[in-house]
């Protein structure tokens, strides 16, 4: 059986071949650079966040609504998780749009996926930043002492 | 190139866990109780199991981000990133035994 | 079909063909038509250097230089080109210098220069270190800047496209002296498209052959699968003669059993040749130079020691290149690559134990004549208007009977930008000659004949025995009987090759097809070195004769043209006529060489 | 700078069986080759073939017997046979090299030895690629020397050290083994891969050059050297161990360098 396939290779360059329009300005570095520097910070926020509350005391068995408020109560760690929420995030975020730029080959694709990816991540940090500075202890069901 | 399949997979699931972990936080602004109940799921043995993963995803990430970094920005780094993945494995292996012990010992242990 | 028009077309992308289409490119429409992406060309295979009397390191002159050249080729030198390219040498190396090439540098960062085969101060007083380099990878660097610089200037390239045919038409003419001759001019050529099987015929105003060796004639050899003397062959079915092909060059330290090229720079770095006795036997044939003496005389003298019994290894049939004496780091800084492949290769560590080596076919001296302005020549003196070559394809000729190392690297450089600023010019004045009728009829017939064919012949086959007996016959040492063999095989072959098939049938990609084309070439070319080779009974330079182990300047201070003409008959051959050509004589009058 | 050096003995002692010898041991092997004739069927298969090689055989000559006595149709594209032309860079056991500097005895011969084409690039027949996507990168980082200042009547000086900055890039045989080894380039062909950047840094380390800007501003793209992922597979598939990684990473440096 013969399949009938077009001339492979033209004179100069196939159109297919050609690459996108040139990015303006240096966005892509600032990006690459953002993943190191707000990896290096992660690798403490993290680890102190892990430590924390799965290592120190009872571990994982001691966190409750109890323990959430315990922490918030000081302005070192609300900062702390905030950083962390908005590092992360950010950094993952990059992270998983490099990672779709990778594998979506189609252009509409690309779009899509992004815009989603966008979305999401806007309502994370808004949501969780929220949730850190209007932290009531007292919120309904709470059963700690001082409400 | 493995270890970027795996810096890479590690990083998406980081990131999916810290989608619905920040979900989940957020319920200390809707009801106490609620987010017990959600939190006390964490502590069946199954999450548990669960959590030890992420947190070796998150470990792994972790240090070869750290081996990344120094590839990128020390002199030597390119010479030596071989000698630093097997580094990075070893410190994986040590921290990460270190924490499951804890951490599954309290898990199982509480119930 | 498609029909292509430019001003200037050349065949071929090593460094002659660059050095041209940078010249070209930059005054005629010019496109390059190569079998190889460009950066595959042979020229990347060079090793040792390019020499020009810059006077860097040392004393030196580019008649030093003229004067080396030409008792290296053994006084069959045109002495006329020789002093073109030894003056032109200078700026060659500067305008690649300025182009980017990297060369090395001595302490005060001027290209830094060695000792290379050959190459004296003061006519043959001592070496001299005159050869410029990039470690051992002056070629590369050579092609890879030539490359850069076709892309700086956008050079058209066609890549695999390989020219099966040169469009010539003959016109009526008249000598000054009132005789009629037929003249020949260019019209284009027709090349195959490898990807898609298609012809395409090109029609300039001017033509450049710039295609490279043939090397592949024999079996052990330095040079590329891709080295089958397609320009050649074509000139000699389109009725050109060829110039001087029984001088081929082997080179002396090619890997055993490989051929793979260990370049002379090695000596020039301090190497030496040793026998099964451990013995250092250059200094019994070339007392003064030793190891450094011409490539044709340690060629010979290797084979000789393994000849005589003092040969090494199981089959006592090579002999060593010793570079155990010399400082490791020294060696890794200048000859990094050639370790590598004693290593790769043979599995010899050369720091610790010499290399197994032995000549390798290298370098056909002979090719298309030209003049100094490298126009092609239809006969002795009658120049093809349009049609151009340069390169090792070419015979201008520098490298009379043998070339000396170094020189070749030159010769792509001086006579391509040459043959590119020539080519172009004439271009300017020149009008297109009108293309013959079916300008593809002769090439397509013969590729149907080929893809049609039905016989039993299998081209693998009869190119390994048309290697192997080139090699057992017509190497370094031949003589009457063993050339005659060699014609005998060869004319059996070219029997049996109307008689081949071959299994691809396909349009896209066919190199099946075109090796049975290379393999038609090959034995063309093969028939002419042997002819030419049993009609020189003289031994000089690269060709030497056992049966007449004597220079003949008597007789054979000449030039040899092989022409094909179907009525002739030249030794027992049919098809092949002989004829000579004087040398140019400036001022070096022929002395004995001796080193 | 050729040291001067005392002449050599005129004769030394050979250590006993010095420049190797004995026989030539043979073995057989199971060469399995990744075919594709899109003018006879309309996928790729694999193909065994079995053959009998010598001890210095290389993967190149496997495929030169099976072209030459077994099918001729087997197409792959080679030149000088010793790994400097660059035209034979292929798959071999899952890994790129250069059939020409591969010994079939260095691999486990007990298992077929798999041969494919490269990754990344438009497939044409058997283990011929369309290479004219990656000349295509490599034409876009301008690699030509641009030097302004009116040029000198001799040579440009350049002291080793300089010289020395930009060696190890200038070795590239453009054999695209490197950027047909690289995950990123494989996903959508855009970035400009290994190759190119190596290439742009053999300039852009070069003091004769004075272009290096231009060839940053190039490379700081979305496709350019931050797509890098330094996973390594460029540096270890590099036939002539260019340093890839580190060629890449000194032009991210480069480009931070010069911004910030
Ligand atoms: C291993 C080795 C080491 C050497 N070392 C040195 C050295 O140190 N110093 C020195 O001076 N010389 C050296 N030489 C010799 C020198 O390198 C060559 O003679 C010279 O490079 C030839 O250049 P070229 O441009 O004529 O041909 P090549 O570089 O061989 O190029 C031939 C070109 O023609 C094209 N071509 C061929 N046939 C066709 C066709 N039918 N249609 C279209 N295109 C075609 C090919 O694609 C190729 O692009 C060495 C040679 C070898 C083999
Ligand atoms: C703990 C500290 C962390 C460090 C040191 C770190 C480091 C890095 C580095 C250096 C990169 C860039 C890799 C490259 O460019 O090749 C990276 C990528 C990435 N990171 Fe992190 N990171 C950390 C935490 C996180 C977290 C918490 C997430 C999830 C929210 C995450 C998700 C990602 C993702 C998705 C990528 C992209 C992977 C890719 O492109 O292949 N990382 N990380
Ligand atoms: S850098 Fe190495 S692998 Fe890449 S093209 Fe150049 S020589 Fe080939
Ligand atoms: S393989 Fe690719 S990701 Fe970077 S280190 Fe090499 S270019
Ligand atoms: S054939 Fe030239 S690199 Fe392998």
């Amino acid at each position: 059986m013969s399949v009938s396939i077009p001339a492979p290779r033209s004179q100069r360059i196939d159109p297919k071949y050609k690459r996108g329009p040139k990015s303006r300005g240096s966005f892509e570095m600032l990006a690459w650079l953002f993943m190191r520097l707000s990896g290096v910070v992660l690798i403490i926020l993290i680890f102190g966040h892990l430590f924390s509350n799965l290592m120190v005391g009872e571990g994982i068995s001691g966190i409750g609504f109890g323990f959430v408020a315990g922490k918030w109560a000081s302005p070192l760690w609300q900062f702390w998780d905030l950083a962390m929420l908005w590092l992360a995030m950010l950094h993952g975020t990059n992270g998983v749009r490099t990672i779709i730029n990778d594998y979506a080959e189609k252009h509409a694709t690309r779009a899509w996926l992004k815009g989603i990816l966008y979305v999401a991540t806007i309502f994370i940090i808004v949501l969780g930043s929220l949730v850190i500075f209007t932290f009531d202890p007292c919120v309904t069901g709470s059963t700690l002492p001082q409400c | 190139m493995w270890s970027w399949v795996g810096h890479r997979v590690t990083g998406v699931v980081i990131f999916l866990y810290l989608l619905v972990h920040v979900l989940d936080t957020a319920m200390v602004r809707v009801d106490a109780g609620a987010y017990d109940a959600i939190i006390s799921t964490y502590q069946t043995p199954w999450m548990a199991l669960g959590e030890t993963g992420l947190v070796a995803a998150i470990l792994f990430h972790a240090f070869n981000g750290l081996r990344l970094i120094l590839v990128d920005f020390w002199k030597q780094g390119t010479k030596y990133q071989r000698q630093m993945l097997w580094g990075v494995l070893i410190l994986w292996v040590i921290v990460f035994a270190g924490f499951a012990i804890r951490h599954l010992s309290i898990a199982f242990g509480s119930h | 079909m498609q029909v292509h028009k430019y001003d200037v077309v050349i065949v071929g992308a090593g460094g002659a063909g660059m050095r041209a289409a940078i010249e070209s490119g930059q005054r005629a429409r010019t496109a390059v038509l190569t079998k190889l992406y460009p950066t595959r060309s042979h020229t990347g295979a060079a090793q040792g250097g390019m020499c020009a009397a810059l006077a860097n390191v040392e004393e030196d002159n580019w008649e030093w230089h003229t004067f080396d050249t030409i008792k290296g080729g053994d006084y069959l030198v045109d002495q006329d080109a020789a002093e073109v390219m030894a003056k032109e040498a200078i700026d060659a190396v500067l305008d690649l210098e300025k182009m980017g090439l990297p060369f090395n540098r001595t302490p005060e960062g001027k290209i830094d220069q060695r000792r290379f085969g050959g190459h004296t101060r003061d006519h043959g007083k001592a070496a001299v270190r005159r050869a410029c380099y990039a470690a051992d990878r002056t070629g590369h660097m050579i092609l890879q800047t030539l490359y850069q610089n076709c892309v700086k200037h956008n050079v058209e390239f066609y890549n695999e496209y390989y020219v099966l045919d040169l469009l010539l038409v003959e016109e009526d003419a008249y000598r000054e002296d009132g005789t009629a001759y037929k003249q020949k001019r260019v019209a284009g050529v027709v090349s195959y498209d490898l990807a898609t099987g298609e012809l395409h015929v090109f029609q300039a105003k001017s033509v450049i052959f710039a295609s490279g060796g043939a090397g592949k004639v024999f079996k052990t050899t330095s040079n590329a699968h891709t080295l089958t003397g397609d320009g050649m062959g074509i000139a000699f079915r389109a009725g050109l003669p060829l110039e001087d092909m029984e001088f081929f060059q082997f080179h002396p330290t090619g890997l055993a059993g490989l051929g793979i090229l260990l370049t002379e720079g090695a000596r020039g770095e301090g190497a030496i040749l040793r026998n099964s006795d451990g013995e250092r036997f250059m200094e019994r044939y070339a007392p003064t130079i030793k190891d450094l003496a011409p490539r044709d005389i340690v060629a010979r003298a290797m084979a000789n020691e393994v000849r005589e019994g003092r040969g090494c290894g199981p089959n006592k049939d090579y002999v060593l290149l010793d570079l155990t004496h010399l400082e490791p780091e020294h060696i890794e800084s200048k000859l990094p690559d050639i370790t590598e492949f004693a290593r790769t290769y043979l599995g010899v560590e050369p720091f610790t134990d010499p290399v197994p080596v032995y000549p390798t076919a290298h370098y056909a001296m002979g090719g298309v004549p030209t003049n100094i302005n490298t126009e092609v020549l239809q006969d002795n003196d009658t120049v093809i208007p349009g049609l151009y070559a340069a390169g090792e394809v070419a015979c201008v000729s520098v490298h009379g009977s043998n070339r000396l190392g170094t020189n070749s690297l030159l010769d792509i450089n001086v006579f391509g930008k040459r043959a590119g600023v020539a080519a172009a010019e004439y271009s300017k004045t020149a009008d297109f000659v009108e293309l013959p009728q079916n300008p593809e009829a002769f090439v397509s017939a013969q590729l149907e004949g080929v893809l049609n064919g039905t016989g039993t012949e299998r081209v693998a086959e009869l190119r390994s025995i048309l290697q192997e007996t080139m090699d057992a016959n017509v190497q370094v040492f031949r003589d009457e009987r063993s050339l005659k063999e060699a014609r005998d095989v060869i004319e059996d072959l070219r029997r049996r090759y109307k008689n081949i098939s071959i299994q691809d049938k396909g349009k896209r990609f066919n190199l099946d097809l075109l090796e049975a084309v290379e393999l038609g070439f090959l034995l063309d070319l093969a028939e002419v070195i042997t002819v030419a080779a049993l009609h020189r009974k003289e031994s000089r330079g690269g060709h030497y004769r056992e049966d007449y182990p004597d220079r003949d300047d008597e007789n054979f201070m000449k030039h040899s043209m092989s022409y094909r003409d179907a009525e002739a008959v030249t030794e027992d051959i049919k098809g092949i006529r002989m004829e000579t050509k004087p040398v140019v004589f400036t001022r070096y009058q022929p002395m004995e060489r001796k080193y | 700078m050729s040291t001067e050096l005392p002449e050599p003995p005129s004769k030394i002692e050979l250590k006993p069986g010095v420049g190797g010898g004995g026989e030539v041991p043979s073995f057989d092997i199971t060469l399995r080759v990744r075919r594709y004739l899109p003018e006879a069927t309309a996928d790729a298969y694999w193909e065994d073939f079995k053959l009998t090689m010598y001890g210095t055989d290389r993967v190149l000559d496997a495929l030169h017997k099976v072209k030459w006595d077994h099918d001729g149709t087997l197409s792959f594209r080679r030149s000088c046979a010793h790994g400097v032309c660059g035209s034979d860079a292929m798959r071999i056991n899952g890994r790129n090299r250069l059939a020409c500097k591969t010994l079939l005895k260095d691999l486990d011969t007990s298992k077929p030895i798999t041969v494919e084409a490269i990754k990344g690039l438009p497939l044409e027949k058997d283990l011929i690629v369309d290479m004219e996507p990656f000349f295509q990168s490599y034409r876009e980082i301008m690699p030509f020397l641009i030097s302004k200042g009116h040029e000198p009547t001799k040579e440009r000086y350049q002291s080793a050290e300089d010289r020395e900055r930009f060696d190890d890039t200038t070795k590239c045989i453009l054999c695209a083994a490197c950027t047909s080894s690289c995950p990123v380039f494989w996903t959508d062909g855009q970035y400009f891969g290994p190759a190119a950047i190596v290439n742009a840094h053999r300039f852009i380390f070069d003091s004769r050059d004075d272009a290096g800007d231009m060839r940053l501003e190039i490379l700081n793209d979305k496709e350019g050297v931050w797509r890098c992922r330094t996973t390594f597979n460029c540096s270890e598939a590099c036939p002539r161990g260019i340093q890839v990684t580190k060629a890449i990473a000194e032009v991210k440096q480069a480009i931070l360098a010069r911004t910030v």
